[in-house]
């Protein structure tokens, strides 16, 4: 059983090796087909691990090799699997699986798709070593390797710059973050002496009381860490941006796997977190305020893929939200629903895109639903799940789990949020879905859209419509022993919570309705003037981080990069030749030819010497 | 009066050379310039045999030979420059040749 | 008497070029490439025959594993004093494997006067070898001075023009007169050793372990070291000493690139910790925090500089220069997993750079231009070529998994407990690695292409050299563990002698403060 | 004995003065030999009558006759007087003289601080005394010193030759005779 375990990272890395050592000799079918058999075959093996795990659900560790050792600092390449990873590794290989065919039809007829495979299997590769290892350095080097695939995937289509910078900017952004999670790394190897995740959370509670000001500092590294790869609040910009990527790449980084890289970072660090309550708290705050400001931005927005983009942010900020209130398997459960019904609107999105010739502004689109009718299935139910259609959806139960343990945990506020949230989400989804597939066709792009045809673009949408639904839900992860166990509180104040719960989901889908459907033309002239087009605008643009980041941060660093560009220290160097020449032109003016000067000049000098002997002495 | 104190006769040396230091930095024409070094010349002949007796050893005197040798060479070839230069430049101004400069 | 060997190959090698440049081009690069692979085989040789394990902790002072002592001037004491033990195996071996790189990148660059570029080359490299090898200080100038002429003439005769209108002459000079000037600040305090050395014993001599048991003053060890320090640091390069190192690599052609970013910065790094540390423990610790800021000044000017740059060759000159930021910072932190992490930057970073070097010559073959506004969108045109930079460029801006990562990291980890706050603002200067390692990669191969003619395809040479410079910097990424063991008594006897616990918590005690 | 030698020591100097502050050459050389003459009386009443000889004889008698030759053959004309006379204005003798005091008022000084307790009695030291040194120890040197004269001989004769004028003057020092003439 033991060999099971490389051989889920193993396989992808076969795979981008042998893609990438092919030096384009591979047709587009056959990278395609290596690409998604490697991903296939390592969802095999994680099924047999899952298989094997639920009978007998203890922690696994497989240890490769020694990385490093020098004094006590050992750390190992070593595989942990437990119920946490494993779900993670389920969604990793099984969404990724799903993502990698439908990237098979998307991508026909696009060039350099070997490229393409290789470095989604590179990717695959980084986020499985990510989720395995059993120590920080090794889940460092995951980590940093997905913000490498990410920045290659964006920029994929680098023909246009533009595309090329939005994937700088990702990388730079969720480089910041890194350099916080390395100085954590840094804090913790000098206090606990070692980066084993196991031996560190064991050490962590004998050193530190709960609330000592080093394990508050290290989890708020942690958290900055977390916050850069996981694009909330502060470190948030790169991910609108991201959408320059292929979509099956959105679709697997920007939505189901890289982003919830943060979320598992803190699970996996729950002890670490748990010692400091008001880091703990801050994470609420965050993905509440992420939530908030990524549900407004959402409604302003024309390109689809921008829209999906702002709600992955939000929904990530539910996961925060849940890890803030302590309910850390709420926050694996929706991460997993989230995966799944995120990754069917993005597929779907992507038929929409293809089936349009790469049209994705929504004012261009509309009367879609019945020319394509599978993707519009697909965003419906997405939508809805999205939503958190009662009962029927997956996205209700992992949703409501969240608010219900927000609740039983006492964070009122947080509650608040998850609500009004969940408000905005209803309404930016019917938006979204209206403008997209109703009304009348506005650009001939739309009018002459076919529907995309094949297996490839088929199952992969129906296999996430069912994972979707409420039976998505019954995929409990089997987190029993790996996080602590969730607040309990009465089951009255719960069933009352689902029912407010339910009723503000639908009032957002009334109100989107009735929006979107009677009133769009007052809707259309109260944003186009006064205080409505300013706030529309200001919610187009995120709240305008970006734009701050880019004049206080990036302009300044370039300012300093053109005004340095020559070298002024060196320069200084160049006084010393300057300072030589100098002396050179005073000293050739006593050379003057006259010998009565050269007389007078000796005799001086004489009269000098003799004078300084004589007092010397 | 039992004798001349030696640092009377050095003095008195002194006084000559720094006199014919002054003409040779004063006088332009090189005659004088030439005529001022032997001046100089002959005051380091009188210090030599002014030391010279005073120790009683005859080095002073034999110096002194030397010293005429010396000024009389060194006559001879500054007097043929002293030629060349009115020949060639119509001038005895020694600040006529500075072209050597800058 | 093999230590004699390693250092006589390569001047011999060096002459039969010349005498071979008679009989066509082909030959001359042949015997180079002999010669520097001999090199290599007989110190691979030396390491598997000897074992660099620890020595046992109470050892005498100091175990070279090899040893060859002649005497050369007796009057003044100096011998011809070679001796060999895991830093300097490790450099060597470095040195023998890039010199054949460095063959093998100018094998259709160099075509004027093949035989004497092949001598210069290889004098260089023995050189080096002796400054690794040379215990005897007297021994140590004299090669740390001899291996600066060859280079002259390499970067004046074989040089590319000026970019910005600076010719290679003015650069070569500019590198002869930074390293001279620095040499002979490094040769008065050698001097004052042996003088001290002298009044405290009443006789000459300038061997490592005499000199090493010197008592001195407080002051005046202060400035002999920095007597060495400066000539260290111009070398290395410090940020106010480092005008020499861009036009130098811009003007360079390819193989004196490779070798003077791969192998003639690594003899700066080299020398502090065979020379500067030991000698002056105390000032070397009470000159710590002022190295370690001028170690965090190096990361960030390297790298703003970088960024700023539009000579390809230029940003990776500067971003030799950021790196080297941290070998400084690793080197006075002082403990032994920093020291650790030296080693293997300096390796890592010797073959990142080296690589990097390799492919703008190879774009420059292409293009004929060093100039990155005229370059963009390659990736379509130049196939293998992009591929490999972008691994390269994965390794400058140490992406784990590669060598630099585990040096960068190890040196972060190891000071981190020294000196937190240096740490915390150098790794600040990972950002700006990204940075600019992605801005290289980004005006060179993404981006809108400037004409879509497919540019010539790396051929078997070009082929083999990256591979096994990529496979390097992988294999010691991810198995270093032989590397750390050779370094690793060598490393131990520095940080015993630097790092005398007592003076070590002053630091401590003056960080947390 | 005392009295010849401080009163030809002034002789000798007050000539030396009508050396350097004449405008006439011819009278600045006649001046010259006057003072030659007083420093031989100096050596005769120190009691170096062989110097004092040598003094007269070669000095005196040839050198300076030498000298009466040159400035005859130039036959400088009443013009280098006048411009002697411009060229001597104060403003151009005041710095020297000052520097030239300076230097004499240290000398003086250091002889006078450096209070030599030697006596010259006068007794003489004959030239027997002299040539037996000449030709004993230093007999090398008076060697060196013939060879002097002769490379002076020689350099006199090459250098003072008058070369006719219209020899076309090789182009190296044609810059010197256009700027000259």
């Amino acid at each position: 059983m033991s060999f099971l375990l490389p051989l889920t990272f193993l396989l992808p890395l076969a795979g981008t090796l042998l893609l990438s050592l092919s030096r384009g000799r591979l047709g587009e079918r056959a990278s395609a087909a290596i690409g998604t058999a490697s991903v296939g075959l390592s969802a095999l093996a994680t099924a047999a691990l899952i298989a094997g795990y639920l009978e007998a659900p203890e922690r696994q560790v497989v240890t490769l090799w020694t990385w490093v050792s020098v004094g006590d600092f050992q750390p190992t390449l070593g595989l942990a699997l437990d119920g946490l990873s494993l779900t993670l590794l389920g969604v990793i290989t099984g969404v990724g699986l799903l993502i990698h065919l439908f990237a098979a039809w998307y991508m026909r007829g696009e060039s350099g798709i070997t490229r393409f495979y290789a470095y989604m299997n590179l990717f695959v590769f980084s986020m499985v070593l990510l989720v395995l290892g059993d120590n920080l350095l090794l889940l460092f080097l995951g980590w940093e390797g997905v913000g490498l695939c990410s920045y290659l995937l964006i920029g994929y289509y680098y023909r246009t710059a533009a595309n090329g910078w939005a994937a700088f900017k990702a990388f730079i952004v969720t480089r910041v973050g890194d350099v916080f999670l390395a100085i954590g790394l840094f804090l913790l190897f000098r206090e606990l002496g070692t980066l084993n995740i196991a031996q560190l959370l064991e050490r962590a509670p004998q050193l530190w009381a709960e609330g000592a000001p080093t394990v508050e500092l290290a989890a708020l590294l942690l958290l900055g860490g977390a916050l850069g790869k996981s694009a909330q609040l502060p470190l948030h910009t790169w991910l609108a941006d991201a959408m320059a990527g292929p979509t099956p790449v959105s679709a697997l980084i920007h939505a189901a796997t890289m982003v919830t890289a943060g979320v598992y970072l803190i699970a996996r660090m729950h002890e670490l977190f748990l010692l400091a309550p008001d880091v703990l708290l801050l994470t609420g705050v965050i993905g509440a305020l992420t939530l908030l400001a990524a549900g407004f931005a959402a409604l302003a927005q024309t390109d689809i893929k921008r829209v999906l983009a702002y709600s992955t942010m939000s929904q990530i900020g539910y996961m925060f939200l849940a890890l803030g209130a302590g309910a850390f398997d709420a926050a694996i459960f929706h991460l997993m629903t989230h995966a799944f019904f995120k990754a069917l609107l993005f597929l779907s999105a992507g038929a929409v895109i293809v089936s349009c010739h790469h049209e994705q502004d929504m004012r261009r689109l509309g009367g879609l639903w019945r020319k394509l009718p599978l993707a519009y299935a697909g965003f419906v139910v997405g939508g809805a799940a999205l939503a958190a259609l009662p009962l029927v959806t997956a996205g209700f139960y992992s949703k409501d789990e969240i608010l219900w343990q927000a609740l039983a945990a006492g964070h009122g506020g947080l509650l608040v949020a998850g609500l009004v949230g969940a408000f905005l989400t209803s309404i930016y989804t019917l938006r979204l879905i209206i403008k997209t597939f109703h009304g009348e066709a506005k650009s001939d792009n739309a009018r002459h859209a076919e529907a995309g045809q094949g297996l490839a673009h088929g199952v992969p949408l129906i296999v996430l419509m069912v994972l979707s639904t409420f039976l998505g839900a019954w995929l409990t992860p089997p987190l029993a022993g790996v996080l602590p166990d969730p607040h309990e509180g009465s089951a009255g104040w719960h069933t009352a919570l689902e029912i407010v719960a339910s009723l503000v989901a639908l009032g957002g889908l009334a109100l989107a309705a009735w929006l979107f459907l009677r009133r769009r033309k007052w809707l259309a002239e109260q944003t186009s003037q006064g205080w409505g087009a300013r706030l529309w605008r200001w919610w187009h643009h995120a709240w305008g981080f970006d734009t701050a980041y880019d004049r206080g941060l990036v302009r300044p660093y370039w300012r300093t990069v053109h005004a340095l560009r020559s070298d002024r220290v060196d320069g200084l160097f160049g006084l010393v030749a300057i300072m030589v020449r100098m002396t050179h032109l005073g000293l050739s003016w006593t050379q003057t030819g006259k010998l009565r000067f050269y007389g007078l000049s000796m005799v001086g000098g004489a009269t000098l010497v003799i004078l300084v002997l004589a007092l010397v002495r | 009066m039992n004798g001349v104190p030696l640092d009377h006769a050095l003095v008195l040396a002194s006084i000559l050379f720094t006199l014919g230091l002054a003409g040779l930095m004063i006088r332009r024409n090189m005659v004088f310039v030439l005529m001022s070094l032997e001046i100089m010349l002959n005051a380091a002949g009188l210090a030599f045999i002014a030391g010279g007796t005073a120790w009683g050893q005859p080095e002073g005197q034999a110096m002194f030979l030397l010293v005429i040798t010396l000024a009389a060479a060194e006559a001879s070839v500054g007097l043929a420059l002293l030629i060349q230069l009115n020949q060639r430049f119509k001038t005895l101004d020694t600040d006529a040749v500075s072209r050597m400069r800058g | 008497m093999t230590l004699v060997g390693l250092i006589v190959i390569p001047f011999l090698g060096g002459l039969l070029c010349w005498l071979a440049e008679r009989r066509g081009d082909r030959l001359p690069r042949w015997i180079a490439l002999g010669t520097m692979a001999l090199e290599l085989l007989l110190t691979l040789g030396v390491w598997l025959s000897h074992d660099f394990s620890l020595p046992s902790p109470g050892g005498e002072a100091s175990t070279w594993a090899m040893e060859w002592r002649v005497p050369w001037i007796p009057r003044f004491g100096i011998e011809v004093h070679l001796a060999l033990d895991g830093l300097s195996l490790v450099l060597i071996a470095l040195t023998g494997f890039l010199g054949m790189l460095a063959v093998l990148c100018s094998w259709r660059e160099i075509v004027r006067r093949v035989g004497f570029f092949h001598l210069n080359l290889l004098w260089i490299l023995g050189g080096v070898v002796g400054v690794f090898l040379a215990i005897d200080l007297f021994l140590f100038f004299f090669f740390w001075e001899m291996m600066l002429v060859p280079m002259y003439f390499l970067i004046a005769l074989w040089g590319h023009s000026g970019s910005e209108g600076r010719t290679r002459i003015r650069a070569a000079t500019k590198f002869f007169i930074y390293t001279q000037a620095s040499g002979l600040l490094m040769l008065v305090s050698i001097l004052g050793l042996v003088f001290a050395h002298h009044a405290a014993t009443g006789e000459y001599s300038f061997s490592y372990d005499a000199l090493r048991d010197v008592t001195l003053s407080e002051p005046v060890a202060m400035w002999l070291m920095l007597g060495f320090f400066i000539a260290f640091a111009v070398k290395l390069p410090v940020v106010p000493l480092h005008g020499w190192l861009p036009d130098a690599h811009a003007q360079a052609p390819t193989a004196g690139s490779v070798d003077l970013a791969g192998i003639l910065l690594k003899t700066a790094a080299y020398g502090m910790l065979r020379f500067a540390l030991p000698f002056f423990p105390e000032a070397s610790q009470a000159f710590a925090p002022v190295a370690m800021a001028l170690g965090v000044v190096g990361i960030f000017y390297g790298a703003v500089l970088a960024c700023g740059q539009n000579d390809i060759k230029r940003l990776v000159a500067y971003t030799s220069i950021s790196h080297m930021g941290f070998v400084l910072i690793g080197i006075y932190a002082g403990t032994s997993l920093a020291l650790q992490g030296v080693v293997m930057l300096m390796v890592a970073h010797a073959f990142s750079a080296a690589g990097l070097f390799i492919l703008s010559g190879q774009l420059y073959e292409r293009l004929h231009t060093r100039d990155m506004r005229e370059m963009g969108g390659l990736w379509g045109r130049a196939g293998g070529l992009s591929g490999f930079t972008l691994c390269f460029v994965a390794a400058s801006l140490g992406l784990p998994g590669t060598a630099n990562f585990l040096g960068e990291f190890m040196v972060l980890f190891g000071s981190f407990s020294v000196a937190p706050w240096t740490v915390v603002i150098a790794s600040g200067g990972l950002v700006l690695a990204a940075v600019y390692s992605l801005l290289l990669m980004q005006r060179v191969h993404f981006g809108p292409p400037k004409d879509s003619a497919p540019l010539a395809d790396l051929d078997g040479r070009e082929y083999g050299m990256l591979l096994g410079l990529l496979a390097l910097v992988l294999l010691f990424g991810l198995y270093p563990q032989p590397l750390l063991d050779t370094t690793g008594a060598a490393m131990s006897e520095v940080q015993r002698l630097f790092g005398n616990t007592e003076l070590l918590d002053a630091t401590l005690t003056w960080e947390a403060s | 004995m005392e009295i010849a030698f401080y009163l030809s020591g002034l002789v000798a100097v007050l000539a030396t003065l009508g050396v350097i502050s004449n405008t006439n050459p011819v009278h600045a050389l006649l001046y010259l030999i006057v003072s030659l003459i007083a420093v031989a009386l100096v050596f005769f009443s120190l009691g170096a009558p062989f110097a004092g000889a040598l003094e007269i004889i070669v000095y005196a008698g040839a050198i300076m006759v030498l000298f009466v030759f040159v400035v005859m053959m130039l036959n400088l004309g009443e013009a280098v007087v006048a411009q002697e006379r411009a060229w001597l204005r104060p403003r151009t003798w005041l710095g020297p003289a000052l520097l030239a005091g300076v230097l004499l008022v240290t000398l003086v000084g250091t002889l006078w601080r450096g209070d030599i307790g030697l006596v010259i009695e006068g007794e003489t030291l004959t030239a027997k005394a002299v040539g037996t040194l000449l030709f004993g120890p230093w007999l090398l040197i008076v060697e060196l010193a013939a060879i002097l004269l002769l490379a002076a001989l020689v350099t006199a004769s090459h250098v003072g030759r008058l070369r006719p004028p219209e020899k076309p003057p090789t182009d190296r020092e044609s810059g010197a005779r256009k700027e000259a003439s």
